[in-house]
Formats: C-alpha cells, structure tokens, sequence
C-alpha cells in the first residue's frame, strides 16, 4: 500500500536500555536529511525500564499517512522477546535483521536473515555497551541502503553527548562494515 | 571453618555487580559470556571464600541469590 | 533585538526532526510563553522537559510543582501577573486540575493547559495513546461553562495549535484545552520552524483605571497585578467590577451567561475544519488528532479508486463546530467516525447531522491502520 | 474598583488605618468579636508601619473565613483563589511579579488541611512569600467542623463525640519543611502581631506567622466559649513566650501555646535562584547566537 | 439483634422533620454505611455531620479526611475491607475526585459518592443549589466509562436513593453518585423510617478461590483483603486475575468494554422514571431533582384545567434512560424541561427523542416556582 | 492468582525468600542494579524473621517504579493505587482491617511529593501504617524528572541547567508532622534495613522508613553514575550513623546521609483512639435502647 | 395558588445569629405534629456569618410543590437588611411582623403591622439575648394561630440544648402573650 | 499628663466587647441601647483615663476605633 511513493517501514525492536528508540530517531532524522519524508513511533511498557520496546520509522517520498504501520519492510529484532512477538510482521520479500546472541530463531522459521553480534561488538570490541545501537544503525545502513552514509553520520553526530562523536561513529562504522561485508 | 554454598540463579540474574560490591571475601565474578537474556550474569567463582555473612543474598536486587551453610563446595549454580 | 528573537531568528526556517511533544513546547516558547507550570507523567513529560530546557533561553520560568493541581494554580497566578502561561499534563493530571480549569473560566484567567491523551480510564495503559478524554475537556469542571479546545494531527500541527492556542486565550479571556494525543506527541516529524517576531506574541485587552475588568463588555480587558487598579479576582460568583456577590441571582446569571456567550458566539469563528474532497462525497470521514492520519490516507485510496469519499477533520473540537458540519454533511448519506475512543466524537457529531454515524471505535492504545479505515470505509460505501 | 491610597482618606475621628482598606466596605461581615478583623488590622498597623505602597502588594487567599480578610478588605491587587491552594498561585505569581510583595491569609483547615502540600513545598523551596495563617482551630466558614488543628477531645460538628486527632503544630511542621521565617502569636498579642507582620514582610524567603485566633461562632461553640472575651482570657493565660518556654518541661508546657518567633534564618530564595539562573542561560544562550 | 438493628428498630416507622442531607446521612447508616470518608463544603457539610453523629451509634466509622482526595481514596480503600463506604460533597470537592472516581471504576469498587450541587462553575455560589453537575457526573473523569448516578426530589427520596445507591453499587461492582442540589439537600420535610434489619444490607458477590475476580462474568465476584486470596487490585489495565497487563491491545479492550457493558446492559434494569399524567399528554414535562417539585405542581395545574400536559421524573440520570423515555414521548408535541442548570438535562434528551425539546433553564441559585413552569408550559401549550 | 505460603516452595539452591514473591513473576522487571529489588529482598527478610503470615498483610502502593516493589511481587493482598495516595487508601484499609498489618511502599516522588499531604496528616494522626519511602531523589517511573529530594545543582531533565530547588529532608519533616517511628538507611545499609522493617512493622503508630536507594537508570544519568556499585559507594561513604552523627557539626555533616533510627516513641494511635470510641458511643446507644 | 389545600407560606428574615432557622424547622416541625405537611428551606449568603439570611416554611393540608416560594402569607421582618430587601414580598391580606428596635419602616408604608422589640425582651426581660427566637415564635404563633400551642411548646422542648427548655419555653410564652394582648 | 481622644465609629461597632477586654483603664462600656445594626456598641465612657496604649485601636476588629493624642477632653465619637 502506498508503495508508489517508495514508502519502506523499518522496526527497531528489542528491550529498553538498548537505545532502540534513539536508533529510529537517528534513522528518521537522516531519511529527512536525504530528503525525503520519515515519520518515527515507539512503544515501550513503562517509562524507563526494560521490557519489551519497539522504534518504527517509515521513510517515503510521499506523505505518510500510517502512524503505527503494522508489517515491516526492515525489521531488526534484538531481543528473545521481541524475536516471539513481532517475527511474523515482516513484510514478504522484507530484510531481518537479528541480535545473534540474544535471539534465537524459531527452527521452523523460513527466510534470510541478516545476523550480527552488536552487543558484543560494542562491548568487547568497543569497549562501550552503551553504542551497541550505532553497531546496529551502521549494519542496518549497510543492508538497506535506505539512507545516504554522511546522513547517517551527521546525524549521529548531532545526537550523541558532546565528546562521545569518535566512539560512536567507531561503532556505527563497524556495524558498515559488517553489513556490506 | 564453616563451609558455605552460593547459588545464583541465572534465570534472575541481570548482571547488576551489586553481589561483588557486596562480597569482601570476592567470591562472585561476571561471566564475560552474554546470556540470552542480553547479560553478563554473576558466577560464584570462589564459593570457597565465602564467609556467610548474607549481604549478597540479602542485597541482591532480582533475589536470584541463595547462601547455605554445608554441603558440597563447589556451590556454583 | 531581544534574547527571544535572537533565539528564534536562529531557528526560523529551519526544520528538524522533532516529537510533537517537543514541538508544543518549541510551540509556546515562539508565543512568548514566559511561565510554565510543570509535573510529570507519561506521555506529556517531554513537554515539561523541553520547556525546562528552553525557556531559560529567552527569559522565561520554568517551575517544577509539587502535583498537577500546583501547576495548574501557579500558571494561573502567573497569567494574573502578566504571564503567558501553560502547564501540560496527561488524563490522571487533567482530571485533577479540573477544579482548577473552572476557576480559571470563572476568572477568566488566560492559559494554556495541554492533555496528551492516554489511555483510561484510570492509570490505564499509561504508555499507549487515546482520544478518551474529549469530552472531560468539555464537561470536566463542576458547573456551567464553555471551553476552548483544539486537537493536533502533526508534529507542525502540535507547534502551531499551541501558538494559536496561546492567541485564543488572551483573545478571548479564557483556558485553551490542546487536546493532544498520545500518538501524536510521540511521534517525530519534520517540523518547521517560523520567521516570529515579538510583535507576534498575542496581547491581552488590558484595563485602564476605570474600566471594568469581569463584565461591561463580553470580553472584558484584563488588568493586571501591579497594575494599581486593586483588581479583585475570585471564583465566586462577583460583578463587572470583580467584587463578590454570592447572593444575587442576575448577577450570577449576567456572568455566567456572558462566560458562555462569549465563547458560543464565537463559534463560527473558532470553527477551523480541515476539509477535503468532499466534493460529491456519499461518504464522509470524520476524524481528529492522529487517527486523522490514517483516515486521510483511507479516503485518498478510495478517490484514486473512484468512490465518493470525503475527510472532514476538526481543528477545534471545542466549541463544537456543528453548524459548520451540519452543512457540510448536508448531501452525504453515512459518516464513518474513526476514534481511539467508545463514540466520544461521534455523539457529539449526531447532534448536528440527520445521516447515520458509524463509529469505527478503537481502544488498546493503536491507532488505527489506513488499510482498517479503508476496509470499514469500503463496506459503508458498498 | 480603583481607589488610590490618596484618595481614600479616613475622615477625623476615624481609625487612620481605614485607608488600607476598600471605601465603603465595612463594617467587616465577621461575626461579632471573630479574631479575623484583628489580624487585618494588625496587617494594616504593620503595612503602614513599614511605609508600604499597597499597590506594590498582591493579597492571595483561599476559601475561608480568614480568607475573607484582605479579600474583599485589604486594598490593594487581591487573587481569591481556591480552597487550599493560595500557596500555589501565589508562587506563580511571585516568580512573575518580581517587584510586588507577594501575601497569603487564609485559615488553619486551607493552608494546614487541604493545603498542606504546598505549604511545605513552598517552605521547602524558601519562595519569597508572606504567609499568615490564621488558625482558629476549626473549619469557620463551613460551620465548625473538626480541623488539622483542633486540639483532641474537642467536639465539634464531625466530631460530637469528642476529636480522635491529634492536632497539627503547623509551626514546627513548616519550620521542618524549611521555612527561614516561623513566628506564633495570638490575637491577644496585637503589638507582637505588628512587629512579627513586619518582620515576616521584611523578610526574603518563606515566611510564616501563625496566628492563634477566636472563631466566636463556630469554634466558640465547640468549647464553649460565648465571646471574644472568653477566647483573649484564654490566650492571655496560656501563652508562654518561646524565651521562658525554652526553660520550662514538656509536661509544663501541655496545654500552652508558646509564642514568639520561633526561626529566622538566611537562606537561599528559590526566586532569587531561579531569575539568577535564568539571567545565566538566557545570556549564554545570547552569546551562543553571537557566535 | 445487633446494636444496628436495635438502633434501627428505635426509629422505624417514625416521622422526622429532617433536612435532605440528614435523610441522605440516615439512609447510609440504615443501609449498613460502616465507613463515611469526611470532608466539609456547603451544602453538604450536614451529611458528614449527622454521619459523625450516628456511625458511631451501630459500629460504623467517620474519618474526615485532609481533603476530598483523600477522603474519597479512604472510602475506595474501606470499602476494599469489606466495608459499604460513602463520601459526601459538591462541586469543588467532586471535581477534586474526579481522579479516583476513574479509579473506583476501573478497580470496580463499590462505593457511594454524593454530590450535594451547588451553583457554578467554580466557587460560585457556594450556598445557592444547582444543577450544574449533571454531564461532569458522566464525564468528569479521563477515559471511556459509565457511570450510575440518580437524583432524589425529596427528603424521602434522599434516604431512599442512597439505599438503592449502596445495593447497586455492591450488584454491578462500581461506584455510584447521588447526584443531589443543593435546594433538596437543604429543605426539611418529613422523613419516615423504614423497617430495616441486618438483612437489607446489600451484599456483594464473594470471590472464592480459584475465581477471577476482574473478569470472566460480566460482574465479577468480589474478593476483600484479608481472604487470603492475594487479590491484586491496581487501576491500570489488568487482566482477569488482576494482575497488570497495560501493553496488549486485547486485554485492555476487554476489560474496558465489560466495565462499560455491565452498565449499558444494565439500561433497562437502572431506568427509573416517574411517570405521571402521560396519558394523551401533548406537551411533556421532563425534570429532576428539586425542579421537579414545581414541574409537577404545573403540570397538575395545567391538568386540573384540562390541558394535555404530561410529567417525568428522571429518578435515574446516568445511564441514560434514554430507550425508556424515546417511547414514553413517542406521541408528544413538545418537551418542556425546566433545569437548573443551561441544558444539560435537555441536551442530552435531544438524542433521544425527534420532538422539540424546549429547555427552561434558570441558574443564579433560585428553583423554579410552580408558578413559571405552569407559565412556560401554557404557552407551549398554546 | 491464590498461592499460598506452602505451596509457593523455593527450589533447593534458590533463594528461601522467594516464597514471598508471587510465582512465576521473577525477574522483576526493575532495571539493572535498581535499588528497588534490594528493598524486596530485605523486606521479605523482615518478613521472614519476624513470622509474619503475608495473609495478614496488605501492601498498598501508589504510582512509581518503587511501588511495584510489592506489586506485583510481593505475595499478599495489593492495592495499587493512584499516584500519591497510597497513604489515604490505606487509611481506609487500616480502619477496616483491625487484624491486617498495613504496609505502604512508594517512592520520594509519590510520597514526599505528590503525596505530601496525606503523608504529613496520617504522620500527625498517628496511624497505625508502614511507610517505606524508597527515596531515590528522581521521579524514576517517568523518566528522571526532578523530585522534591534531588539535591540543589543536578541536571535533571526538567533542570537542564541545574536544580535550584532545596531538597526536603523527609524524615524531620514525617517526624514534625508526628510519626511515631522514623528511621533512615540505603541501600547498601542491607541488615540494618531488615531490622528497620521489623521494627516498623512491630511498632503500633505511624513508622515511616526511608530508604536511600539507587534508580542506576534516571538519577545514575543525571549524576553520571553508571551502575549499582558507583551508587553504593557513594552511600558507602556519605553515610553517617545518628550517634556519630550527634557529634558532627553543621558543616562536617553537609552532604553526609545521616542514618539510623531517629525517632521512636510511644504515642496515641489513630484507629486504637477510632475503635475505643466506637465501642463506647455504640455501647452508650445501646443502653440507651434497652432503657 | 393551590390555597385550595389551605396552604400557607411564612417567612423569617434577618441577620445570621439570630435563630431564623431554627425558628422555620420548629415551626414546620410542630406543623407536622398537627398532622400538617411542612416544608422548610432557607437561605443565607456565607455559611456561618452575619449577613442576610430567611427560613420559610410552606404548611399545607395537602403536597407541596413550590420549593422556594415567592410571595408570603406572613412574613417576619427582624433586621433593616430584611426589610429592605423583603417587605414587598407579602401576600395582599398577609400578616407582617417586625422586629421593632430594629426595623425602621419606610414612611410611605401602608398596611398592618405587628410590631415587637424581641430582642429587648430576650436582652432585657429575660436576660439572654439568644432566647429571641423564641419572643419571635411565640407571637407568631398567637398572631397566626396557624399551629397549635401545644405542638409549638412540644418541639421546641426538643429542639433546644438540654436544661434550657424552661428559659426558651418562658421566652415563647412571652412572645406569645404579647402576640394574644 | 498626655490626653487622648477615643473615638468609636457607631456605624462599625458590633459590640464584640474586644476593646473592653483590651482597656486596662476600663474606658470603655456597652451601651445598653440597641442600635439599629442589632448591638450594643461600645461607648468610650471614661475616655480621660486612656493611657494611649493604642491596644483597643489595633484590637478592634472592625477597625471601628480611633485614639488621637490631644483635642478635646470629651472623646465620644
Ligand atoms: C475544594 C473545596 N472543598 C471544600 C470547600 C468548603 N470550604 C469552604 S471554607 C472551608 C474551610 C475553611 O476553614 P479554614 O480554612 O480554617 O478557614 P476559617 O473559615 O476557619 O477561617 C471549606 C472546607 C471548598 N470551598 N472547596
Ligand atoms: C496524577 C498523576 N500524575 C503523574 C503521574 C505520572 N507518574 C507516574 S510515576 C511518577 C513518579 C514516580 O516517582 P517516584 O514516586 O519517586 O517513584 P520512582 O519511579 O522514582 O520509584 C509520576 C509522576 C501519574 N501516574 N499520575
Ligand atoms: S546481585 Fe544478583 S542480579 Fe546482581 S549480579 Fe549479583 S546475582 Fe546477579
Ligand atoms: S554470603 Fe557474604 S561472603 Fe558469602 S558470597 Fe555472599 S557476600 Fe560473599
Ligand atoms: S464563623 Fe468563626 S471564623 Fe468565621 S467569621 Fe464567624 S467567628 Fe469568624
Ligand atoms: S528507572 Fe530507576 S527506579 Fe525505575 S526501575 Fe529503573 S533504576 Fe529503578
Ligand atoms: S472592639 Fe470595636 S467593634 Fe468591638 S466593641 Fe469595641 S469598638 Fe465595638
Ligand atoms: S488606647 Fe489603651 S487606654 Fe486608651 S482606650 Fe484604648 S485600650 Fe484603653
Ligand atoms: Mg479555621
Ligand atoms: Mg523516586
């Protein structure tokens, strides 16, 4: 539906503290940056804690007109939970993205799947939990092609605390490599 | 010397540390193994130097501690 | 230059990607809001922490209370001292500022007081968004009375309707509900900002000695403290001149009549419809706030497929815009009414068309899809 | 409204001080002997005292009685607001009106019942604020039922069978809260009134007087009182200056009201913080754009 | 005989000269009130008084609360513990527990709450009587629900009513308002007590183990604390066994729908209409509370001169008895309702009936006199 | 929902306690390192130690992360209220249920803010309940707004640019207001917080614990604490026992946490002074009648 | 109207403190005790203070409809305030009754008047001004003859503090006596 | 010694007595005429023995007296 306005949704979905809805605002922000149009959501239990969390973002040429789009173009999952809740509501045809340590597909599932150890990355490589997300953005702009490279990178730079850009854009650029790889 | 068993259950365990900060004798270590519930659990890595005093038990946030006097020493969970 | 303008020179033009909730706070910091009374919950707090943020920036307070009924009192003594003031709650705090609401009817205190709805009733689904409080924004306060609100479908749309919300209560003397909705305000869009200077800061009717500040006129000019005038402001029932009088019927009716008159016979002018393609509808969409979004959507496929829809959205719900609607639903044969409620727009809307009204109801805290509204839209026209 | 302080000058052989309150408005609607025509004369002996411009002034009351006191009476800009909250409107229009003087009066059951919670915040954030509270021990205005303050045994309308309660000593409340001006007097201590008015006035930060006084109808009633008499006899034989209080035991002092100003400390006002920080921000702010 | 029955026993039978808000306090403790949440405002002081007064006398007990809030959630938590609770206020007071009414209603407490109206909005005028809080009843909380309220006419009526509030509060598992004004509050006429004993006291259902005691029937059975059954009882969105679930569309719109189900199917069963002179009626005259007493008075006049004129007597406002009333004016010309209040009452009727409904309000605090109801009523007659 | 104590049996190496936790719900959903766990934990000890049957308690909370500490994981009955009216209801509760113990437990914001109002009222009627404040000096559920308990200078995210509000001391001002058992302690202070519970519990009156915890998620970022143990320590080191603490001068003890037991005493209590009059009105209407 | 039913109106007005509305609920109360319907309302402007304030009570033989009547079949003027605000309101062929210490008629004042300085005689003759009420209901009572004594005598036994009945029922008999003289 | 003139406004008094209660030098008393507003208003009887004290000034709650030093000897307003 709406696909003449090259409209794609994308699901970010894993548990709080994984910076999931940072993710789709950075992703957003730089669709806008590309020019084109982008509309981010989330949903999360209670307001600061873990549990389920998703972050959608569509992108468009046209105007958007679903709020809380429901099947997926792009879906990441990062989470066991979010793996059993929302593994079906890709798109046919669509990308899957998963958090390979922490998600375990059902062994019926059918499909290609896109895997990569984000957390771990950030943590023993990077030496920084906290930028598991960039691993995840860059991998994701990698495989989709969604959004320009330097959108992204501007924009994750405008996003994170002052003085933690470099570390970020590590993070982000190991996640690119990953996926183009 | 009493002997004393720690378990930590890893279906509770979120890795919090508080268990080490805790512990003076340093019985506990994380794991450096992510679990599948995104962590780094806590492993009762010298059981043997536990002296019983319950503060791990008692501050363990997701109660996923249990202290007991006796049996085996090997008291990893 | 002031400290406002240069700060907002510095954005006008420019467009970011921002919540709605944001976008209301960046709203009412261009409107020379100077005072904001905040508490926090879900899904409103980012408006608290946005004001927090910025106001300083250009002069302004931000004061933190102790609940949603301090909040909504210090705006109002703040309004009495001058201020464009605002505070922003969710249900739970809505419903305890209510008191407080018609106080500020009564004194016609000018403020902006902002519900991002969620979901009730009760603390609910406090993370999920709804439409559920449409009509505690009109009946909420004990008593009489009449109320301005408005209702957001956008991230631009939450920034402007708070500008204009801002303009409405200094205009007309009274509180302006922003009936936001939890989808609304969390969502990020594109939002751009304007070229405001201060001159674009809405002014109250201010008093001169001699003047009659609660009467003589429907709206009456404001004085205000500091002002030398010995303003009397009360709750209780006084006259033109603010002075207490409890016990005499006309004059109880003189002010409350002249309350609600003020509002109602602005109706036409408060009316504000986004309407499209109504052209030869057989159907009409009627909707606000979020699941506006979807229902334009619904109806934009179903023209490109040829059938005879049209999408009516109010602005303002409050005073009801039902002459307007009346009319316009004149040829048409079904409303469908999408909203994340039980039926809360669409009795209202019955009041004023003689055609069915299908409620299409949705609670959970989802908004509804383009493809649900279409399908339902499909079956009505079909 | 308007009536200028120059233009509402009592006639010879009138109290001078009827030039603080609205023309034409008394006799006072209190009953006959209440204690709340004693505080707004009090109020008004302080006001004048201290050389006051009432229109530099906000008067911000609740509902009650003793809320009638500077509203309709007291001349100068008055906020009658709603039951219990005077407290938080007056914070907003205090961070508002920098240059204004910034009063509440209002009774015991408004500002210690219903009201209790902004009391103690505005006490803990030290706003610049004048409060009075007039406590008479009673909700007055509503005919007399049991208040945060009525002492145990008592019975009133809601309490016929005598008061379960323990009442509030709001003083100390607000003075744990952190209240940097706390005072206690009664009707009885009209010059101690005046003088502990102007102090609370001239004081920056959140100042509260408690002031003991007869509610000769409703509370009069409970305890069996049957004038304003009754209640000054009574005030007179119990109070005990804080100064001879301090010496005295627990057991000695049940039953007494201790007066006198019981705190008066500098400490940081939360306006003055917050116009500090907002000077701090908006000029960084100013510099950025410069940039 | 328990000190209730004994004491019950004294007075039944026996007429008293009494104030409504006497009769609404001796109704409670007639129908086994153990616990009444207090805090004073006019014109409904007089209930927590006498309540204060008589509790005691057969075991019951009266706290007065800080304020409104905390006397209505100390009636939520009682009643919790077994006890049939009640709390007493107006306008100001009602809006303050317009947040727990939500609560009570979504947790399905059981539970009295009366509203002596007095005239607003606001403070208003806080001895004059009112019927301003008809649509806040119904809405004055956040999020979609239902509401019981009714409204006596008479002394009598107010003890009646607040019996029948107690049995239907403890049958659907929801609070229940007492809409009272402020004139049948105040006015003293004779009250009759009835012959009560400890078995009129209205039970609820009693969860045992194993029940859901927040779903599964349409009214569930209730558990109390201390049965030992872990109840969990929360105002978010929960599930059948009470434990929260505030994330899964299907679990809120369950229970969101059967809260409001068990009231609307209920419609039929709730309606209460004082129907009078109906018969070939052409003009009818529709009414409640205090303004109903004149309404008859006219109406009566207009009869006894030969003239169709017609009566109704909403006992219950909320739910709507809308379908009942559709058919009662199915052969009337014309609706005439005299409210004190601008159309509240009539607002509502519109939606249920096709024939003009002409409002005959008056507010400033004054009932209508037999004489000005007759007066309208014969020129609509005419 | 029913499970009882006996078949709600631990498994062999899990903690004993957790037959006390509703089955099923653990882990508890707090984020890592939250103080709010450690209190459950010890509270359950408490529990535990003192025999008590969790069927004779009822646990009410208002709104906030650290009201979820006994809903939904503590197995008993739970009334889980509004946001800062957990004490109101469990008044009610408290009246009606002579034979329940009565335990609140909430956070800073909820009952120091929010809910300041019956909190000081049920401290100065003397009920018989047991506050547990779990102070964590942010409003934690909504996301790290300031709270009434955030110290002076912290950017929170509604003070961006530093608080400039003075923080409550809560436990002087419950004590104020008339609390009859007040103590202070943290979350690193584990054994003295599980006698501090029992004490509270078995004391009849108002007993108001708080307890200084960590919220490593919204108050850690507002600090720039990373995790449980940065918190810890900081506790570690502020914390001063009140006996050392008597000694200690204004400026030695700024910034330290003064815990212990700091105040307990013998008082009326609220519903014991309700029932006892009950009993005799009801008694009186009774002879009354048979006359 | 409905004057077929015998249906009389009466109100009291004066100032808050002076027993007006104890005086309407005794004299409705005894109404009833003559087997009568009564009803009594009252108004007054702030709820415990002096200021303007009126007990009517309507005795009927048959119902009661208008709650708030207008106009009176005998109306007690007890304060200037009163009189100036109610004077006009009684019934062509009504019965007026007026405090006379302290209600100054207007010049122009045509029709009856039965006149009485209770509040003398309670002061003065009986030593405690609160008695006043009952002065006042004692002559109302003779002049009115609407209620039997005895029914008058009985309810207020029971509507006053206990040990004061013999002050208050003296105080009726002089108001009464002096409304029979 | 210093005169006073005690002035009480007849048409403010409502006889509460406050002033009586206030004069050590008992210059005031109740008339014992009714006045028109339904009291005894206080009378200043013995105004020579004012001592200027002002208390009964500042006590009045209706603000319905005035002390002035010097003028006339006989005070009554
Ligand atoms: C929300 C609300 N609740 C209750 C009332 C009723 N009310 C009016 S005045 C008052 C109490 C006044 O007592 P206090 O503050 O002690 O003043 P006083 O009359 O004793 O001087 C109350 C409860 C109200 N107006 N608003
Ligand atoms: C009436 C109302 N206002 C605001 C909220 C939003 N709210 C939910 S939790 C919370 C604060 C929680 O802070 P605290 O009590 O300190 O608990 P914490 O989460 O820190 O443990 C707030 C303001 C609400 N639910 N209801
Ligand atoms: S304290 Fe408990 S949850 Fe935390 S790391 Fe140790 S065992 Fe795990
Ligand atoms: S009981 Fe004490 S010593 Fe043993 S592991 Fe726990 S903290 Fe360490
Ligand atoms: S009721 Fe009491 S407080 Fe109110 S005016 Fe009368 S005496 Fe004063
Ligand atoms: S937000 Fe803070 S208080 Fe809430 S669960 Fe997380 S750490 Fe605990
Ligand atoms: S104090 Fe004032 S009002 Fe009272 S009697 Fe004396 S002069 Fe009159
Ligand atoms: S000034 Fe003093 S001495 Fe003179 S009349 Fe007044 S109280 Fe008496
Ligand atoms: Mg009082
Ligand atoms: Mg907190």
């Amino acid at each position: 539906m709406m696909s003449g306005n090259g409209e794609k949704t994308v699901r970010f979905a894993g548990f709080g503290g994984q910076g999931i809805v940072k993710s789709g605002e950075i992703f957003g922000a730089a669709a806008i940056r590309d020019g084109k149009r982008a509309l981010q959501n989330q949903a999360y239990g209670s307001s600061a804690r873990g549990g389920l969390c998703t972050s959608d973002v569509t992108v468009s040429d046209g105007q958007i007109y679903d709020i809380e789009p429901d099947r997926f173009d792009i879906l990441m999952i990062l989470s066991q939970d979010s793996c059993d809740a929302f593994l079906h509501d890709v798109k046919p045809g669509g990308i899957l993205i998963v958090e390979e340590d922490l998600v375990q597909l059902p062994e019926d599932f059918q499909g290609t799947v896109h895997a990569i150890p984000a957390t771990r990355i950030a943590t023993q490589d990077l030496g920084r939990r906290i930028v598991t997300n960039m691993v995840v953005l860059g991998f994701l702009g990698a495989i989709s092609g969604l959004v320009h490279r330097k959108s992204l990178e501007q924009t994750i730079v405008e996003n994170v605390p002052p003085g933690t850009d470099i570390l970020n854009l590590e993070a982000f650029a190991e996640g690119w490599k990953r996926g183009a790889g | 010397m009493r002997h004393f068993q720690v378990h930590v259950d890893p279906e509770l365990c979120d890795g919090c540390a508080v268990c080490i900060f805790f512990c003076k004798p340093a019985v506990f270590r994380l794991s450096p193994e992510l679990s599948r519930r995104g962590v780094f659990p806590a492993v009762p890595e010298e059981p043997e130097a536990c002296t019983g005093c319950t503060l791990c038990e008692l501050g363990c946030p997701q109660l996923a501690i249990a202290v007991n006097e006796g049996g085996s020493e090997g008291g990893a969970s | 230059m002031s400290v406002r303008e240069q700060y907002l020179s510095r954005y006008a033009g420019r467009t970011e990607f921002v919540m709605g909730d944001e976008a209301a706070a960046l709203g009412a910091v261009f409107s020379g809001c100077s005072f904001f009374g905040g508490y926090p919950i879900t899904p409103a707090s980012e408006i608290a922490e946005v004001m927090a943020r910025e106001l300083p920036k250009v002069g302004g307070f931000y004061v933190q209370f102790e609940d949603e009924i301090a909040s909504i009192s210090g705006i109002i003594g703040a309004a009495w001292s001058g201020a464009r003031s605002m505070t922003a709650t969710s249900g739970p705090g809505f419903s305890l500022m209510q008191e407080a609401v018609g106080y500020a009817v009564m004194t016609e205190t000018p403020c902006v007081v902002v519900d991002v709805q969620r979901s009730g009733p009760s603390t609910g689904q406090a993370t999920k968004p709804a439409q559920g409080d449409i009509m505690q924004a009109r009946w909420g306060t004990h008593g009489d009375h009449e109320i301005i609100a408005v209702c957001p479908w956008s991230v631009q749309e939450c920034f402007d309707l708070v500008r204009d919300s801002f303009a409405l209560s200094e205009k007309y003397r009274t509180p302006v509900i922003v009936l936001m909705d939890g989808a609304v305000g969390h969502i990020r869009e594109p939002l751009t900002f304007p070229h405001y200077t201060d001159a674009d800061i809405a002014t109250r009717p201010r008093a001169k000695e001699g003047d009659l500040v609660f009467g003589g006129t429907k709206v009456p000019p404001m004085a205000q403290i500091g002002d030398r005038l010995n303003v009397h402001i009360t709750g209780s029932t006084h006259k033109p001149n603010g002075m207490r009088d409890v016990s005499t019927k006309e004059v109880h009716e003189e002010l409350v009549l002249r309350l609600n008159d003020k509002i109602t016979s602005a109706r036409e002018e408060l009316t504000r419809l986004d309407v499209r393609q109504m052209d030869g509808a057989r159907v009409a969409v009627v909707s606000l706030g979020a699941t506006a979004r979807p229902a334009l959507g619904a109806v934009e496929k179903a023209r490109d497929a040829g059938h005879p829809a049209g999408f009516i959205r109010l602005v303002n719900i409050w005073p009801f815009p039902g002459p307007a609607i009346t009319e316009l639903l004149a040829d048409v044969d079904l409303v469908l009414v999408p909203e994340m409620n039980l039926g809360q727009l669409s009795r209202e809307l019955e009041r004023f068309t003689r055609c069915p009204v299908h409620c299409l109801s949705k609670i959970g805290g989802v908004v509804h899809t383009v493809e649900e509204i279409h399908t339902a839209l499909m079956e009505q026209i079909s | 409204m308007r009536a200028t302080l120059t233009d509402n000058i009592p006639a010879p052989g009138q109290n001078p001080l009827r030039r603080y309150v609205r023309p034409g408005i008394l006799p006072t609607i209190f009953c006959t002997g209440c204690g709340g025509g004693t505080v707004l004369n009090c109020f008004c002996k302080a006001v004048d005292e201290l050389g006051y411009d009432p229109h530099e002034m906000v008067m911000v009351t609740g509902i009650g009685c003793s809320s009638w006191i500077p509203s309709p009476y007291f001349l100068a800009d008055t906020l009658h607001t709603t039951h219990g909250r005077a407290i938080a409107f007056a914070t907003g229009v205090r961070v508002m009106s920098p240059k204004m003087k910034v009063v509440v009066i209002a009774g015991d059951g408004d500002i210690s019942g219903i009201g209790g919670n902004h009391l103690i915040h505005a006490a803990r954030r030290n706003v610049d604020l004048t409060v009075l509270m007039v406590n008479n021990s009673i909700y007055g205005m509503t005919g007399g039922q049991v208040a945060p303050t009525t002492p145990p045994g008592v019975r009133t309308t809601t309490t016929p069978h005598g008061n379960v309660e323990t009442q509030f000593d709001v003083a100390s409340l607000v003075s744990a809260a952190g209240a940097s001006y706390v005072a206690r007097w009664t009707t009885w201590h009209v010059l101690d009134l005046v003088r502990s008015f102007k102090e609370a006035l001239e004081h920056t930060g959140f100042s509260f007087v408690e002031v003991i006084g007869q509610c000769t109808t409703s509370y009069g009633k409970a305890v069996g009182k049957r004038n304003a008499a009754d209640f000054l006899a009574d005030y007179k034989d119990r109070s005990v200056r804080l100064s001879k209080a301090k010496k005295m035991s627990e057991e000695e002092l049940e039953d007494k009201i201790v007066v006198g100003r019981l705190k008066k400390r500098e400490a940081p006002e939360f306006c003055q913080r917050l116009y500090q920080q907002v000077e701090q921000v908006s000029s960084a702010a100013l510099a950025e754009e410069g940039k």
